[in-house]
């Protein structure tokens, strides 16, 4: 279990890393948006991995929630995509 | 006293509260605003004023929520952090009230909760003495400056806050990463809690690493130089009256918090980061700002030069192992230089938005008309440069009395940048001080910079007390008091017959303290500076109307700096006097029309000169003995200082490699101050000349090469300078060049170092006075009268002003050294001395110099008296009463002395004597009879000789009797025509022409030429490497990333 | 060109940054101030979590200063956004209904969940901020489901300086009663794992969730609301 | 002392006569040299006796006035400074011990003098001459301090007077055997200080009248006239004293003199006039170069 | 460590985010992954193996003001409260960055850097 648990995690930091290479890369602003937002989404997992659900629980409701709405707000209003 | 926290919470409350008075209106906002302000400063001046007066001596301790330190935050109010805590709420006062004066856009609540949360922040970091919560209070400072700075109408406000959000926040990421690995290190956040666990042999370690981050964050916010393009930016883009709180208090928030953190985390390379990056910023940012247009981006590098010096500073106090009192001068130093950069360039962002003008170019004539915005121009712009009284100046006294002598290049480099702050500020000045057509009005209210300047001039007062407390210099309080008085005449300016009256009541009393003085070499030059100084001052009054309310101010001023500079005891007061001397003179120079570039450049010289003069001062001083007196014997680097110092005083006298500024200075100085400046200032060159020969130049190894050298200069400048005069068109730069060369003939006499020498230099320092007072005075008359200072439009004025031209052919006969009058003494005397020692080619060259000075000589009396007078000038009256009587005087003057020579040499006997040589290497045989092993001089014989002779002629001329007919100006020979106007056959235009086609080769100006080369390739090259600054955001996040890899690789030594 | 220089940079910076953890074993046990927080914690505070009680007491200068911010960034926010003398405009555009109905059910029930949050802060995970930024997610749900929607302005601003001033207020008072700001000595401690329990901490967390929520809430409506001009 | 005032006027009255002679002399060798017959040798005192007799004076000025007054005082300062027979309680004058500067200076106020009459008399012409006197005197005087200084260091005195007896003692110990470089320079100086022919362009009798005097007559004149022979005089004096080992009696004095003055004269019927940049470039070029060579020599020693 | 390692790896790829993207917005999301990486190293130095959360809810772990349970078997509280205020920092820099990218676009419609580079030498 803890075993498992643990390639869980291994896997998880994989796919933040991922995400983070993904968000940087795309020129898509909005993907890269919400890839950054899928990065604390999985953070906030791996926090509570380590023993710390207050932190999982805010960096969910702010990290992913609230900062990847004013990302999205901000992106409609400049019509953005990356040149 | 307050709890500081209670500040804290106070302001808080009222910034959440202004969110329910915003709908009751503004009034209640501003209510709420100005009343937290008020607590907020009156709380922690009631702090720090317990510190000032001792009432509190230890740093006041709060704890929040009852736990001791380790467990829960505490906050450390310290003396540093309560004056700062001042500093930055006055200044924020200072400019919120400018920006509500000014209009702020639609959000106003808004923008003053920004401002009080401005405020709080970084009143909360300076006193907060835990890491994290330190990073809580830098990330609202932060965050509250990118709202405010990004507030400025003008859209590239934007561009500047969001460059500075970018750097902020990978600088607060580094605070942050390092506050935690401090926790983890150190197992909590107190800051003492964590210094207590660090000891300097743990830095071999991570520690290191983790240190690194930490006061690299600091250090961003810091504006160190390969990472402060995002700072200059925002000085550039950004609303002044913001970037005046930023520049002026928070920056100062985030250099005492990293001093003090570096001193929490006893990190042991703080000289290095000093050094390397402190330095590296201040010389960079003083070079860059040379040819920089836009004047927010100009003071935005001042500011980061200051900042780059206060990083230095930090260096040498926390890391450069200065004990005691050296110490106690670095923290002063710290203090001053903070103090003096918040006042002064928040002033100058003021009234950069007072002007509303961003090219410096459309700044000129910007301070013609306002006299109070002059002043608070010139108050500021004079501190930041480092000119005394102001506390700039004992800031950089202090420093570099601090600094440890085995870090000397650190002086001269710090010096060398204050000469290139100097060159950049003073073009602004000239700039701003010209004539223009230009029409400003002031858009705003000008109260905080008017308040910040009061404070200014407080702190300076302040701050010099404090250095000759500290020092121990004693300084005459008589001549302080009567300096203070040139405040009164400044006061009285409306009336100018008031102003002359009293400045000659000033130095007449003056005269009357110092009667009993001991002649020796101070006492001579003191009689000298007085007397000289009443009567040419006396001589000002007609012409004076030209000039603005500061001129006699400034003139007593000067005057009486040179009384501080002949009571000098010590080299450094002596500094202090020559720089308070330079500087007033530069101002009064300043006032002449034309004369913008040529103060420009006598400033820049001086400042060399008074710089070089303070780096050799510092190589005399030696441990404890900070303040060198002159007979000082720390003679390690004695030749080296002897020549450092030389050089200042050889910049004032204007020898050969250094006249640059001459001409033009003395061409374009008000005519009222060009004798003062000619007869008096610059003899305070021959003054310390005499005083560097005499005790500094003994201890040399060199000293004989040194003194041949010196006597090569003066003939040469004595030669070179005669030749020039020739070829001026203008009287006052004739008389400019006759001056620099008559000063070459002292510096030879100085450079003899015989009694002989002495003699023949302090009888021509006074002749000098004597006679190119006169000449001068007499000119000042004539282009009061004409209203020209240009040759070949004078002419024929004999006829209008006799009793000038009579005065004035005494002035020249004396000054070619012609017997029967005083010059022929002089030179008498030096030519002996010359032969004494044989130095037979300076003599050849000293004589040949006075063969050539009669060219010049006759130019003078030729184009202005002789010849064919101008129509219009048919009607010009004699020169004014005080100018004739002055004329008179001297004239008499030179007479008296040509007859007997004692009446100066009786003087300049005890000071020969005093300077410890057993006579002067010459006897007397009666007042005038003067007999030296190569022959002697009678002045009575040679006088009555010549006026017997004279005599002669004229029995003869009546024995032959003949009808004497007088005929019109132009009923002459010519041709056989009558000519119909003057003009046409005035001879006045280029006299020698046929010289100069002789001549041209040595007469072309190299030495300008090459000081103008050196100085645009210094400018052209860093017109070019300020491009360092893209104004690329990657490039600058790009560059803190290399200077922390670097910073890494540098000081790490490793755990690998 | 950048590219390359920024990667060789940061490959030096992560070099040296990684030696520090050879320094610190994961997983270590710790030692310092944290000790004692996790020892007397609940005998100084009787807050279960423990977290709750670093943040809000012993460290609860950071939380003010953290609020700050916060109010920083939403009155910075609404600064530089509004500048410009234009009147605010709302766009009105239907959404699903599906959503609206979603929403009309929802909202209530994640206001009640925000506030449990708080108001349980110092029993159980999560708190102020927390417990605000779900009210604040609540909020988001109705511009979601109602564009034209949008919040009173001042009913928020009101909502947002009580709490912050009774904060403010709170700490004073301990400054008053303990002499020491923010001191939690106010409010009889109680007993441990009760909810009226642990002095003052769970009114400060009340009114850092009210105040959290009502800027959270606010600042999204200001990103939301667009200015005539665009 | 009275009775040496006394004395001054013979000297200057018996150096006036003299001078006046020389003149005419060397006017009539000239125009001999040119194949002229020439004025008579005594021209100059009917020159003389001409001008003092004309009724009338023009004067342009006070200054214009006083000119010949400094210049005949130059003129007769000149011609008493310097020891015309050395020892001799009369004839030398009123040579004392610094008298070597002191001539130097005093032979400028002469000069001075008039350039300021001539230029108050508004004449562009008589205002354009001194400039180039002046221009031309800073070329001669170097070559002739060169000489002066030389000498000055090389018998460590400033007294003429001294600089005579240590040359006292076979016509080897002249200075003109003894620095024969320093004495070619000073008396190429010497040719500048006359004005004569190749420097000439001071007077340049051809363009401008009469140079410096061309607004001058009558009385004015005739004491410019004397004040120049009187100077003339004392030049030629001083360099016999500098040069020619001085005089120890009056025919001596004469003879020497005469002979320097004849040097003058026979130069200056062979060559062409210079401009003043080029007289002034010659001087500063070969006269000081050979000048240098004993002037180092004296300095090394 | 891998825990140590991921977050220096974030830390690193935002930063490079900051320093090459040349999107205004893009680069704020690199400081954002930045500002992610830094809390989860936080959380990850805190954390002790084996140990609870920080939460002492049970009765079988407190009782008569005495802890029942071994200190280290507890997680270390105070980077979790830390990173609790620096993630609510975070978010509020973030919606800085944003509003000001946001007028930027409304003033030149564009935000690319090289249309921002105004200010400079």
């Amino acid at each position: 279990m803890v075993i498992i648990l643990e390639y869980f995690m291994i896997f998880l930091i994989v796919l933040m890393i991922a995400l983070a290479l993904f968000a940087i890369k795309t020129k898509d602003l909005l993907s890269a948006v919400i890839a950054s937002g899928f990065i604390s989404l999985v953070a906030s997992i791996v926090y509570l991995y380590l023993q710390a659900p207050d932190v999982a629980m805010t960096e969910a409701a702010i990290g992913a929630g609230i900062t990847t709405l004013i990302f999205v707000v901000a992106v409609r209003k400049t019509k953005g995509r990356e040149k | 006293m307050v709890n500081p926290v209670v500040i804290i919470a106070i302001t808080l409350m009222a910034a959440f509260s202004i969110g329910i008075f915003q709908f009751f209106g503004k009034k209640f906002v501003r209510g709420v605003f100005w009343l937290t302000i008020l607590f907020d400063f009156s709380a922690v001046l009631s702090i720090a004023y317990g510190f000032l007066t001792g009432k509190i001596t230890k740093p006041i301790m709060v704890k929040i929520g009852g736990f001791p330190p380790p467990i829960g935050i505490n906050l450390s109010v310290d003396r540093f952090g309560a004056y700062l805590a001042v500093v930055i709420f006055f200044i924020g006062a200072m400019a919120a009230y400018h920006w509500l004066n000014k209009g702020i856009d639609d959000p106003e609540p808004k923008a003053l909760v920004l401002m009080l949360l401005l405020l709080l922040g970084s009143t909360g970091m300076i006193f907060t003495q835990d890491f994290f919560n330190l990073f809580v209070f830098i990330e609202i400072t932060s965050i509250a400056s990118y709202g405010l700075v990004a507030s400025n109408v003008d859209w590239s406000s934007l561009e500047a806050s969001f460059k500075y959000i970018v750097i902020g926040s990978i600088s607060s990421t580094f605070v942050l990463l390092g506050a935690v690995l401090l926790y983890k290190f150190g197992g909590s956040l107190n800051m003492l809690d964590i210094s207590s666990k660090i000891t300097p042999s743990r830095y071999g370690g991570v520690l290191m690493i983790i240190a690194i981050m930490f006061l690299f964050g600091l250090l961003i916010e810091l504006e160190l130089f390969p990472m402060n393009g995002w700072a200059l930016d925002i000085y550039q883009g950004a609303n002044p009256a913001v970037v005046a709180i930023l520049a002026g208090g928070i920056v100062k928030g985030f250099y005492l918090v990293f001093v003090r953190s570096a001193i929490y985390l006893k990190f042991p390379y703080i000289l290095k980061i000093g050094l390397i990056f402190g330095l590296t910023t201040y010389l960079v940012s003083q070079f860059f700002a040379w040819k920089q247009k836009d004047i927010r981006r100009l003071f935005g590098y001042s500011s980061v030069g200051q900042l780059g010096l206060l990083v230095l500073a930090a260096g040498f106090y926390v890391g450069g192992g200065l004990q005691g009192i050296d110490k106690t001068y670095m923290l002063l130093a710290i203090v001053f230089f903070v103090l003096n950069h918040s006042f002064s360039k928040s002033t100058l962002f003021f009234i950069t938005d007072l002007i509303e003008e961003k090219d410096i170019e459309k700044w000129k004539g910007v301070l013609k008309g306002n006299k109070l915005l002059k002043t608070l121009f010139s108050t500021s712009v004079l501190s930041m440069a480092g000119a005394p009284p102001f506390i700039g100046f004992w800031a950089k006294l202090f420093f570099v009395l601090a600094i440890p002598k085995q870090y000397f290049y650190v002086v001269v480099l710090v010096l060398l940048g204050a000469v290139a702050e100097i060159i950049y500020y003073f073009n602004l000045y000239r700039i701003t001080s010209s004539d223009s057509e230009n029409c400003f009005e002031i858009k705003g209210s000008i109260v905080p910079a008017s308040m910040n300047t009061l404070v200014l001039l407080g702190l300076s007062f302040l701050s010099g007390y404090y250095f000759f407390l500290y020092t121990r210099i004693s300084v005459s309080t008589n001549l302080l008091i009567m300096m203070g008085a040139a405040i009164i005449i400044y006061i009285f300016g409306f009336s100018r017959i008031f102003q002359w009256v009293l400045s000659l009541g000033i130095l007449s009393y003056a005269l009357y303290l110092f009667k009993n003085i001991n002649i020796n070499l101070q006492g001579f030059f003191l009689l000298f500076i007085l007397v000289g100084g009443l009567i040419l001052v006396f001589a000002t009054y007609p012409v004076s109307k030209k000039y603005s309310w500061s001129f006699y101010p400034l003139l007593i001023f000067s005057v009486l700096s040179m009384v501080g500079i002949a009571l000098a005891k010590e080299w450094i007061s002596l500094f202090i006097f020559w720089e308070l001397m330079s500087w007033s003179s530069y101002l009064i120079i300043n006032q002449g029309s034309k004369a913008k570039k040529a103060s420009w450049v006598y400033l820049v010289m001086s400042a060399i000169g008074g710089y070089a003069m303070l780096s050799g001062i510092k190589l005399l001083t030696s441990g404890p003995n900070l303040v060198p007196g002159f007979n000082s014997t720390a003679m390690r680097y004695s030749t080296l200082s002897a020549i450092l110092i030389f050089t200042a005083f050889l910049i004032k006298m204007a020898t050969a490699p250094v006249h640059i500024w001459a001409r033009e200075a003395y061409g374009e100085s008000p005519d009222g101050f060009t004798p003062i400046l000619s007869g008096i200032l610059s003899k305070m060159g021959v003054f310390g000349a005499i005083l560097t020969v005499v005790y500094l130049l003994p201890h040399t190894a060199h000293s004989s090469v040194i003194l041949y050298g010196l006597a090569l200069f003066g003939a040469l400048t004595a030669l070179f300078m005669a030749l020039f005069a020739a070829f001026q068109e203008n009287v006052k730069k004739v008389l400019a060049y006759s001056s620099v060369s008559q000063v070459g003939y002292i510096l030879i006499g100085i450079a003899l170092a015989s009694s002989l020498g002495y003699s023949a230099a302090l009888y021509h320092t006074v002749n000098h006075l004597i006679f190119k007072g006169l000449l001068f005075v007499a000119v000042a008359g004539i282009i009061y009268r004409t209203g020209t200072s240009y040759l070949p439009e004078m002419g024929g004025l004999i006829r209008r002003m006799p009793v000038t031209f009579l005065a004035f052919l005494m002035g020249i006969i004396t000054l070619a050294g012609i017997p029967p009058l005083s010059g022929f003494a002089g030179k008498w005397l030096l030519y002996s001395a010359l032969l004494e020692k044989k130095w037979m080619f300076i003599l050849l060259i000293a004589m040949f110099a006075s063969i050539v000075a009669f060219m010049y000589c006759y130019k003078l009396l030729h184009t202005i008296f002789l010849g064919q007078l101008r129509d219009k000038y048919i009607k010009v009256k004699e020169v004014p009463l005080p100018i004739a009587i002055v004329e008179l005087v001297l004239a008499g003057l030179t007479m008296a002395v040509g007859i007997k020579p004692s009446l100066i040499l009786d003087f300049s006997d005890k000071v020969v004597k005093s300077l410890g040589f057993y006579g002067p290497g010459y006897a007397y045989q009666g007042a005038h009879r003067i007999v030296s092993k190569f022959g002697y001089w009678n002045a009575y014989f040679m006088a009555v000789f010549a006026i017997g002779a004279f005599i002669i002629a004229l029995v003869l001329f009546f024995l032959v009797k003949a009808k004497i007919r007088k005929v019109g100006q132009l009923d002459i020979g010519y041709s056989g025509e009558v000519p119909d106007s003057p003009e046409s056959v005035h001879f006045g235009y280029d006299l020698y022409a046929h010289m100069r086609r002789a001549v041209s080769p040595f007469i072309s100006p190299i030495m300008e030429n090459s000081y103008k080369k050196v100085y645009n390739g210094i400018a052209a090259f860093v017109d070019y490497a300020r491009r360092f600054y893209t104004g690329d955001l990657n490039t600058y996040a790009m560059w803190v990333i290399i200077t922390l890899s670097f910073i890494f690789y540098i000081f790490y030594k490793g755990v690998f | 060109m950048r590219k390359i220089v920024a990667i060789v940079f940061l490959a030096i910076i992560g070099f040296y940054i990684i030696s520090i953890f050879s320094a610190f074993q994961f997983g270590d046990k710790y030692k310092g101030v944290s000790e004692h927080y996790v020892k007397e914690g609940i005998i100084e505070n009787r807050g279960a979590n423990l977290v709750t009680s670093i943040v809000v007491n012993y460290r609860g200068f950071d939380t003010l200063g953290e609020v700050t911010v916060l109010f920083l960034a939403a009155t910075g926010l609404s600064f530089l956004l509004f500048s410009c003398k234009c009147e605010r405009e709302f766009k009105r555009i239907k959404s699903s209904l599906v959503l609206r109905t979603a929403t009309d059910t929802l909202f209530p029930m994640i206001l009640l969940f925000g506030a449990y949050i708080f108001i349980h802060g110092h029993l159980t995970p999560g708190g102020g901020f927390q417990g605000g930024s779900v009210i604040a997610s609540g909020v988001m749900l109705l511009f979601l489901s109602f564009r034209s929607f949008h919040p009173n302005h001042k009913t928020l601003s009101t909502i947002e300086v009580l709490a912050g001033i009774s904060f403010a207020g709170i700490g004073l008072l301990g400054l008053v009663y303990a002499k020491s700001f923010l001191a939690n000595s106010v409010l009889p401690l109680g007993q441990w794992n009760r909810l009226i329990s642990a002095g003052v901490i769970p009114l400060i967390y009340i009114a850092v969730g009210l105040k959290v929520g009502a800027e959270l809430s606010g600042l999204i409506s200001d990103m939301i609301s667009t200015t005539k001009e665009d | 002392m009275w009775y040496k005032i006394l004395y001054g006027l013979l000297v200057v009255v018996g150096g006036l006569a003299y001078g006046l002679l020389l003149g005419g002399i060397s006017r009539k060798i000239t125009a001999r040299l040119h194949g002229r017959r020439g004025p008579t040798v005594f021209q100059n005192y009917i020159d003389l006796i001409k001008l003092i007799r004309k009724k009338t004076a023009i004067s342009h000025g006070t200054m214009f006035f006083l000119a010949p007054m400094f210049r005949l005082l130059g003129g007769i300062g000149v011609l008493l400074l310097v020891p015309i027979v050395t020892k001799s309680a009369i004839l030398s004058n009123f040579s004392f011990g610094g008298d070597l500067i002191v001539v130097l200076y005093f032979m400028v106020f002469g000069c001075l003098g008039m350039a300021l009459g001539a230029a108050d008399s508004g004449h562009p012409h008589s205002a354009l001459a001194p400039t180039r006197g002046l221009a031309q005197m800073a070329g001669y005087e170097l070559p002739f301090l060169i000489s002066v200084i030389g000498l000055a260091i090389a018998h460590n005195t400033v007294s003429l007077g001294t600089l005579v007896s240590a040359q006292q003692g076979g016509i080897l110990h002249w200075n003109l055997f003894q620095y024969p470089f320093l004495s070619i320079a000073g008396f190429i100086a010497m040719l500048g200080m006359y004005m004569a022919y190749p420097f000439s362009v001071v007077m340049a009798p051809q363009e401008i009248a009469v140079g410096p005097p061309t607004e001058y007559s009558s009385t004015f004149l005739s004491f410019m006239f004397t004040g120049r022979s009187l100077f003339g005089v004392g030049k030629y004096v001083l360099f016999m004293d500098l040069f020619l080992g001085g005089a120890t009696n009056l025919l001596e004095a004469f003879v020497k003199t005469f002979a320097i003055f004849l040097f003058v004269v026979f130069i200056t019927g062979v060559f062409p006039r210079y401009r003043t940049e080029q007289a002034v470039k010659f001087f500063w070029t070969y006269p000081v170069v050979i000048g240098l060579i004993d002037f180092i020599r004296i300095f090394i020693k | 460590m891998i825990f140590f390692g991921a977050s220096l790896l974030l830390i690193l790829i935002g930063l490079y985010g900051a320093l090459v993207k040349r999107n205004l917005i893009k680069i704020i999301i690199g400081l954002s992954i930045m500002d992610t990486g830094i809390n989860m190293l936080i959380i990850s130095l805190g954390f002790v193996k084996g140990g609870t959360a920080p939460i002492i809810s049970l009765k079988s772990l407190f009782q008569k003001n005495s802890l029942l349970v071994d200190v280290s078997k507890i997680v270390d509280p105070l980077p979790q409260a830390l990173v609790l205020t620096a993630i609510v920092i975070g978010v509020a820099v973030t919606a800085m960055a944003l509003s000001v990218v946001i007028r930027m676009y409304s003033v030149k419609k564009s935000i690319e850097i090289d249309d921002f580079k105004e200010l400079k030498w």
